[in-house]
């Protein structure tokens, strides 16, 4: 907005956390969304952190109702979306008091005057009013009657009240906007997209978005204004995505660089629903989605459809993943190509369904019955899902086995800037049909190529017919067998084919020094929190270096040297210690745990100060 | 089904796996297999368009002794399976063989769906009252007071009737045979396979080992004719060993009748498979 | 049979190990059976190891339908059936074939002449006539005409020749029992109350019995007898026992001394179906079997009555196990008391149904979303079951969790002599059950007492009205509870509350010394093998140690401590190394492991010569 | 279900629990709940002798709101859980609280088979056409063509009839009612309560956020009366804004007609309870 007459001295920030939160009706993430793309036009690098509320919709002014959406942005690098906020928008008591406490002291604090009535406040729990009793010195209080000023700005449109106080979210959006020098012109087309059917509608919410914004210019309360240059991030066509559309999208890639049709299969369940939501719109690349009546149908249905030669995944979370675990063990009996994606969740059972956690890592290790070997791979942040997909696939088709994509509630909703890639300058992953044999020797559909494949024969190849199972297979052949030694040997045969996948794993890197006193291996959707603080401690001096795995299943082959060359070795996990358990089994090195269980990511912080200790002593 | 232009004639042999049948001998599945075996060189669809999915029992070891593409699956799971590969591959002819607690009993769910999702796939069921494989446990369709490795003192819950369930779902094709009744079962094979929908076919099939019998009523020499009535379209509803008997409406509910005795032909229900409310199906 | 005039040479034998083998229709498992119970009540001590196809019935004569009974009888306590067997019994050329390995050499080898016929023989795979070329030569082989001389014996009593056939077992039996000094009584008593119904059936089997035991007595060809003299047991009511027939008594001896009425809530499965088949016949004691629809739904119902009050059970293997997942977390969050049985078969998938296997251990430790933490615990042998299925309910009532009960096919099936314990004896197991409190006050579903267990409050009870879910649950109310803090507490807890169980069981115990070489750990039906290859090498000055674990979750307090004192520790396992990877991660300690996986227990030899093998470099 | 003999009187109140209801302004279940609380007084059952099951989804969230006991069990298997804790306790009032997916997708099975073994509980399952709780994905109730967030373009899969699968399986109490038609409702709740065995009642509701308005016709002032008919044993099928329609058979498949023009009230359909055979029912 190069055209703004600036009123205000304006304070120029590297980076700016905001945080809206209001009822679960008050379109909070709606706010905070708006404010990410804009973010991200203005070319900033951003990261989000969205935080439902389990039910849809509580009763209004609940704490359980609160609903918010944090969003940073930036004019450097940023791996997380902040562990405090300089501004937070609340729209309620409610919201207030189960959102202040991560409110940087002093930070800027906008709330709805309007909501602060005695039902209000009570419903909070607050004995007196926060705005007039001192409880809010440590802040630069601007209570607002938005309420009031929505209503007025949108008078004579017709509107009801109710409809009028649904503008209240653009009100707030206009003031924010204003605070930070951002540009209405986004949220407008947006607004022009989404309301064209409902002149009346749309037109309120210009107004009340302006109303904002200009409250914001000519109100003394607000001294001054920020602005965060962009950032300079390669050059390419970015737009911002959430996890689970990167997910999405990075499916549909390697359906198309593999010449397969994808397949996905799923029912649907918090928070991976949005990978389903996603793909039934992309039905013109081909996609075939099927909502199964249950996970097992889910997953059975997929394992049909890679028996046709479709790409098949099916996606689900903890307790779903819970149901396929059968199926799971018929895919890799019958060695079919196979995505398996967990957003995990909060858990144990229906647990925590809108919180993020990694506790699901060892039931992709070890949650099926008898000698089940299951690759198990990681997305680290909301982009990385699109090349984590895509990987997926290829050691899926290569190595010919079901594969574990795990990502979580906290990557899945979160956002940041993504290139659009050219797809066609995507790596090609090759998939190869036998055809039938002329000299009519009989077809082998359990022989194998040097990575211990075996061949994916599809219906409808004559000369191929073939019946696969459950049952043990005889080497070879695949017919039903249960002599002893063929089964010892197909036992370790499997094994063995899912070690070898490390030979084609890129080493595993390390940020920092290859040698030292600490150690910090991460993986999923911790990286941003622990890259960020190794980075700070070892700005400051510290001997740390930070290795983030992406294969967790097998191991990338160097994994034991790299640990081998450091004193200790720090594990930092939203679990009680799964990755660290796989670790201390398999290279006996005593690794230490972070271990944090609260349905939230780390703050960069508690990563910090626990590295700092393990550096002390 | 679309038959090929040009196609090689096609001999039961042409469908025969290598592999060895290992039911007991004497098993209803036997009979099945062979009818299934004659039936298929008679649609036009060659071996390997053709793909039988299974879940687990001894019915359910079926794809293995066919040359045809074929998934042993898991249990209960066939009918989910099968709508995965006829979703991913609709010019495939898709055939799901399952038993009574294969179908009904872990796997109600999965039939139930693909009833009422009516893709263009045959399932036949097995049913021969009794959990084989597992070695004789009663099933969902084993009869009030039949004793069972599970049910000493007889079976106390009702049965389910394979073809009600499926007509609550609202299957666009549902019949039933008998393992034995050979004739009958191969037209009913066949007219399943050329049903475009889900064609659901209940076959009455004799578990020698854990469950003999279970059908001599249907069956057997002198019973038979009484006892069963073989649906034409279009025809009146008469059976009988001397076609004495018919089935006509009292009202609102159906009752068997004596031809004859003031009844005539025209009395009786005619069986018409078009009608759209499955009421009197 | 004291009264027997003995017309041949006597000679005494310490232990005999015997296989009856035929196809799926000969009735081996019969005569197993009964030469097992006559052995017992001979005073022997007895192990046995019954080895069926997958298949009902394969056709006649094929490889696929050989069926097996292996029986070993002592006048010394043994703990395996035996590696080896000293006198095969083979009804058939495919019998033959796939048994012959196991025959000592110079064994006795009793053939029915009659099945090796062109056709049988072709179908065993054999060129020529074993009987007739002298590939043979090794054994004392008697190739006898049973088919005819049964036929001779049953003669006159209308039998058709299917009929006459069925009773070929009898004969081979009686030859069996003659060879070995077995009384006939047991199994005469048998057939009465068998057939009594059928009294010509019943008189061919005894007349066939008879003809092959005057056959051995008169025959030239069989030059002796054996006998082994009674063990000296501890004195007491003895009984024959397979595992699954102990775990069904245990279960209901655990329900008569909690005071709980049994619920059995499961889905047939083999080799879990006749823990079921045995239950539904002790409806007197006031038992509830329910065979649901499918696991799910046996698990489920499980919780149910549980939450009524009852003593609930699910049982099943591997595959079954993994449908149970989702609910089994649903019992963790609940925390009610549960026990889940898992009769463990060789696996993934559908694997080898019919065979043994320890593959489901970290299933049973990790197969589950989210952080939920189950105590396990395993059976070491058939009798042995009964004592753990009441340690089981033990557990889960002084703690209130779900516990993992491990059995496997092969104690499931085998049995052993059981001394009948006098049930009022056995320890009570104490339930208390809340009563609605007079002042008003309200119920606390989630107050915990000194074990963290919660209380157990059942319907019908006056003031105590509370609802539980698999949602996360607020402490000590119960309540539904996202808050970050609360979450992080509770599977803290959940965790604690399992550890804790550590205070409460037996100290580990070693057999042998304290410290020394080697260690060898071992847990589930391995037992039998590990210990007595253990006793004999250290017979030899061997210096080795054996710690047999049935607390697998969480390990005996002093497990670590006494792995320290040695330099190395060996893990024999039915899998690819499931208890070392625990034991090394807990412990970092470098186990080595000893892995079959055939569907086959170990035989003494294999572990012996590892053992061995490790004390030397 | 027996009384007990002396009773304090009881009233909604004592079953209301403390917890704060969470469903959104508006929602269909509001209405549901208030009729339970005020019926289940009239039981002479008292609160700890109640239990409701449920499994997961906005409806499944009932038995928090209830002063009884309750387990909020897993997704689908409410019947399941229920079984078990009937069988081990039958002198407990056992209720399941079901929603559409719920009961019908993921549970069907366990639906199903509780319908078979017909013990004495009460299945209520809250048909609101959607997926509540996840946020507006399609379920087997879901009309053709209804778009919802997994269906942009439309629902394709032929729907469930809650009805016709429990008649498929041999319900012994089915019924069906609507959260607005308050009297209807309770008279309905009250009716399942007594009916010894597994009575099942679909009641259609009302999701103000996610399928707003599926029931209109059903509800709406002046759709209501020509679109729904309440049935009452003896009584003929009339219904209409003034009474003025009816249903009777033709042949053997039902229609409407209207009252007059030659049609008089005994040629009419007369709803009959206790009719064995469900042809009609
Ligand atoms: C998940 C799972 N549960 C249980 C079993 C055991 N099982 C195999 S087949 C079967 C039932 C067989 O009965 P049916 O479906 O009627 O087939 P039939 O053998 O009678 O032909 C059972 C319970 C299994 N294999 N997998
Ligand atoms: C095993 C499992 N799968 C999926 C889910 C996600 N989920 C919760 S409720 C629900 C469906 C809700 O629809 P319905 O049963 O109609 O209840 P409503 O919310 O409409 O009342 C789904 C898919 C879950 N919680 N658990
Ligand atoms: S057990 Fe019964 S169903 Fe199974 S193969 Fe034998 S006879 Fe057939
Ligand atoms: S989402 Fe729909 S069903 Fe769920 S509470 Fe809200 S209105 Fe009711
Ligand atoms: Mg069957
Ligand atoms: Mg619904």
């Amino acid at each position: 907005m190069a055209t703004t007459i600036r009123s205000k001295p304006v304070v120029e920030l590297e980076a700016a956390t905001v945080r809206f939160c209001g009822d679960s009706g008050d379109g909070m993430q709606l706010a905070g969304t708006q404010l990410t793309n804009t973010s991200a036009l203005a070319g900033n690098d951003i990261a989000t952190f969205p935080d439902f509320p389990a039910e849809i919709r509580a009763p209004r002014g609940t704490k359980a109702g609160v609903s918010g959406f944090q969003i940073r942005f930036a004019s450097t690098e940023i791996f997380t979306p902040g562990d405090q906020v300089d501004a937070l928008v609340a729209m309620n008591p409610a919201a207030l008091v189960t959102n202040l406490v991560d409110l940087v002291p002093g930070g800027i604090l906008i709330v709805n005057k309007d909501a602060f009535d005695e039902k209000g406040i009570a419903q909070a729990g607050y004995k007196t009013n926060p705005l007039d009793d001192s409880s809010l010195d440590g802040y630069q209080l601007f209570p607002i009657e938005m309420t009031r000023l929505t209503r007025l700005a949108v008078q004579g449109l017709g509107l009801g009240q109710k409809e009028s106080d649904r503008c209240r979210n653009f009100y707030a959006m206009g003031l924010t906007f204003w605070l930070y020098d951002r540009s209405l012109e986004p949220t407008l087309r947006y607004v022009d997209e989404k309301f064209g059917k409902m002149p009346a509608v749309a037109e309120a919410n210009r107004r009340a978005l302006r109303a904002g914004y200009n409250y914001g210019e000519t109100t003394e309360a607000i001294a001054s204004q920020y602005v965060v240059q962009k950032a300079d991030l390669v050059p390419g066509l970015y737009r911002n995505i959430t996890g689970n559309q990167a997910a999405a999208w990075g499916l549909v890639t390697a359906a198309q660089r593999s010449g397969c049709t994808l397949y996905f299969g799923s029912y649907p369940i918090t928070p991976a629903s949005d990978i389903l939501h996603e793909l039934v719109r992309l039905k013109n690349f081909g996609v075939r989605t099927f909502q199964a009546e249950d996970e097992i149908a889910a997953v059975t249905s997929a394992i049909g459809a890679a028996f046709g030669g479709a790409m098949a995944v099916t996606a689900s979370s903890g307790p779903g993943i819970a149901l396929k675990t059968e199926a799971i063990g018929l895919a890799v009996m019958t060695e079919l190509p196979l995505v398996i994606v967990n957003v995990q969740r909060g858990g144990p059972s229906t647990g925590l369904p809108t919180k993020t956690e990694q506790a699901d890592l060892l039931q992709a290790m070890f949650g099926r019955n008898g000698e089940c070997p299951v690759p198990v791979i990681a997305a680290r942040s909301p982009a990385d899902c699109f090349d984590v997909a895509i990987e997926a696939w290829r050691i899926a088709t290569r190595h010919m086995t079901p594969v574990f994509l795990l990502s979580d509630g906290y990557i899945a909703n979160g956002a940041e800037p993504w290139t659009v890639p050219d797809i066609d300058t995507l790596p090609q992953i090759t998939v190869k049909h036998p055809q039938g044999k002329e000299n009519g020797e009989p077809f082998l559909p359990y022989a194998r190529d040097e990575r211990l494949a075996r061949p994916w024969a599809l219906p409808g190849t004559p000369g191929l017919m073939h019946r696969i199972g459950g049952l043990e297979k005889q080497d070879i052949t695949g017919n039903v067998n249960y002599e002893p030694a063929n089964h010892e040997h197909m036992v370790n045969l499997r094994a063995r084919k899912v070690a070898l996948i490390a030979n084609d794993l890129p080493p595993q890197e390390v940020a920092g020094p290859a040698s030292g006193k600490l150690l910090v291996i991460s993986w999923g959707g911790t990286y941003g929190a622990c890259a960020t603080a190794v980075q700070k401690v070892r700005d400051q001096g510290g001997s740390v270096s930070h290795a983030h795995l992406r294969y967790l299943n097998p191991f990338p082959a160097n994994l034991g040297d790299i640990i081998r060359r450091f004193e200790k070795v720090l594990i930092p996990e939203l679990n009680r210690g799964q990755l660290r358990l796989l670790i201390r089994g398999e290279f006996l090195v005593d690794a230490i745990g972070l271990n944090k269980i609260q349905g939230k990511p780390f703050a960069v912080r508690e990563v910090i100060e626990k590295i700092q200790q393990l550096l002390k002593n | 089904m679309s038959t090929e232009a040009v196609l090689p004639v096609l001999t039961p042999g042409d469908f025969a796996s290598d592999q060895e049948v290992r039911w007991c001998p004497g098993c209803g599945d036997y009979s099945i297999l062979a009818q299934m075996k004659k039936v298929l060189p008679t649609l036009g669809i060659p071996p390997e368009k053709t793909v039988f999915v299974s879940g687990i029992g001894c019915s359910s070891r079926f794809p293995y002794y066919m040359n045809t593409y074929g998934i042993h699956s898991i249990h209960g799971r066939a009918p989910a399976v099968a709508t995965g590969l006829k979703i991913s591959r609709p010019e495939l002819s898709v055939w799901v063989i399952t038993g009574d607690g294969d179908a009904l009993s872990i796997g109600g769910n999965h039939l139930m769906h693909a009833i009422r999702r009516n893709l263009n796939i045959n399932i036949i069921l097995f049913n021969n009252r009794i959990y084989g494989l597992t070695k004789g446990q009663y099933s969902p369709t084993s009869v009030l007071g039949q004793v069972t490795k599970s049910t000493p003192n007889g079976v106390i819950d009702n049965p389910l009737h394979p073809l009600s369930v499926a007509i609550g779902c609202e299957a666009t094709f549902v019949a039933r045979s008998l393992d034995v009744n050979i004739k009958h079962l191969s037209m009913v094979l066949k007219r399943a396979a050329e049903h475009v929908g889900t064609s659901f076919v209940e076959v009455y099939q004799n578990c020698n080992v854990f469950n003999d019998g279970a059908f001599e009523y249907a069956t057997g020499r002198d019973t038979r004719a009484d006892s069963t009535l073989e649906l034409e379209h279009g025809k009146p509803m008469i059976f009988g060993k001397s076609r004495d008997k018919g089935i006509r409406l009292n009202g609102i509910t159906p009752e068997v009748v004596e031809l004859g005795k003031g009844v005539s032909e025209d009395d009786l229900l005619f069986h018409d498979e078009k009608v759209a409310e499955p009421t009197l199906a």
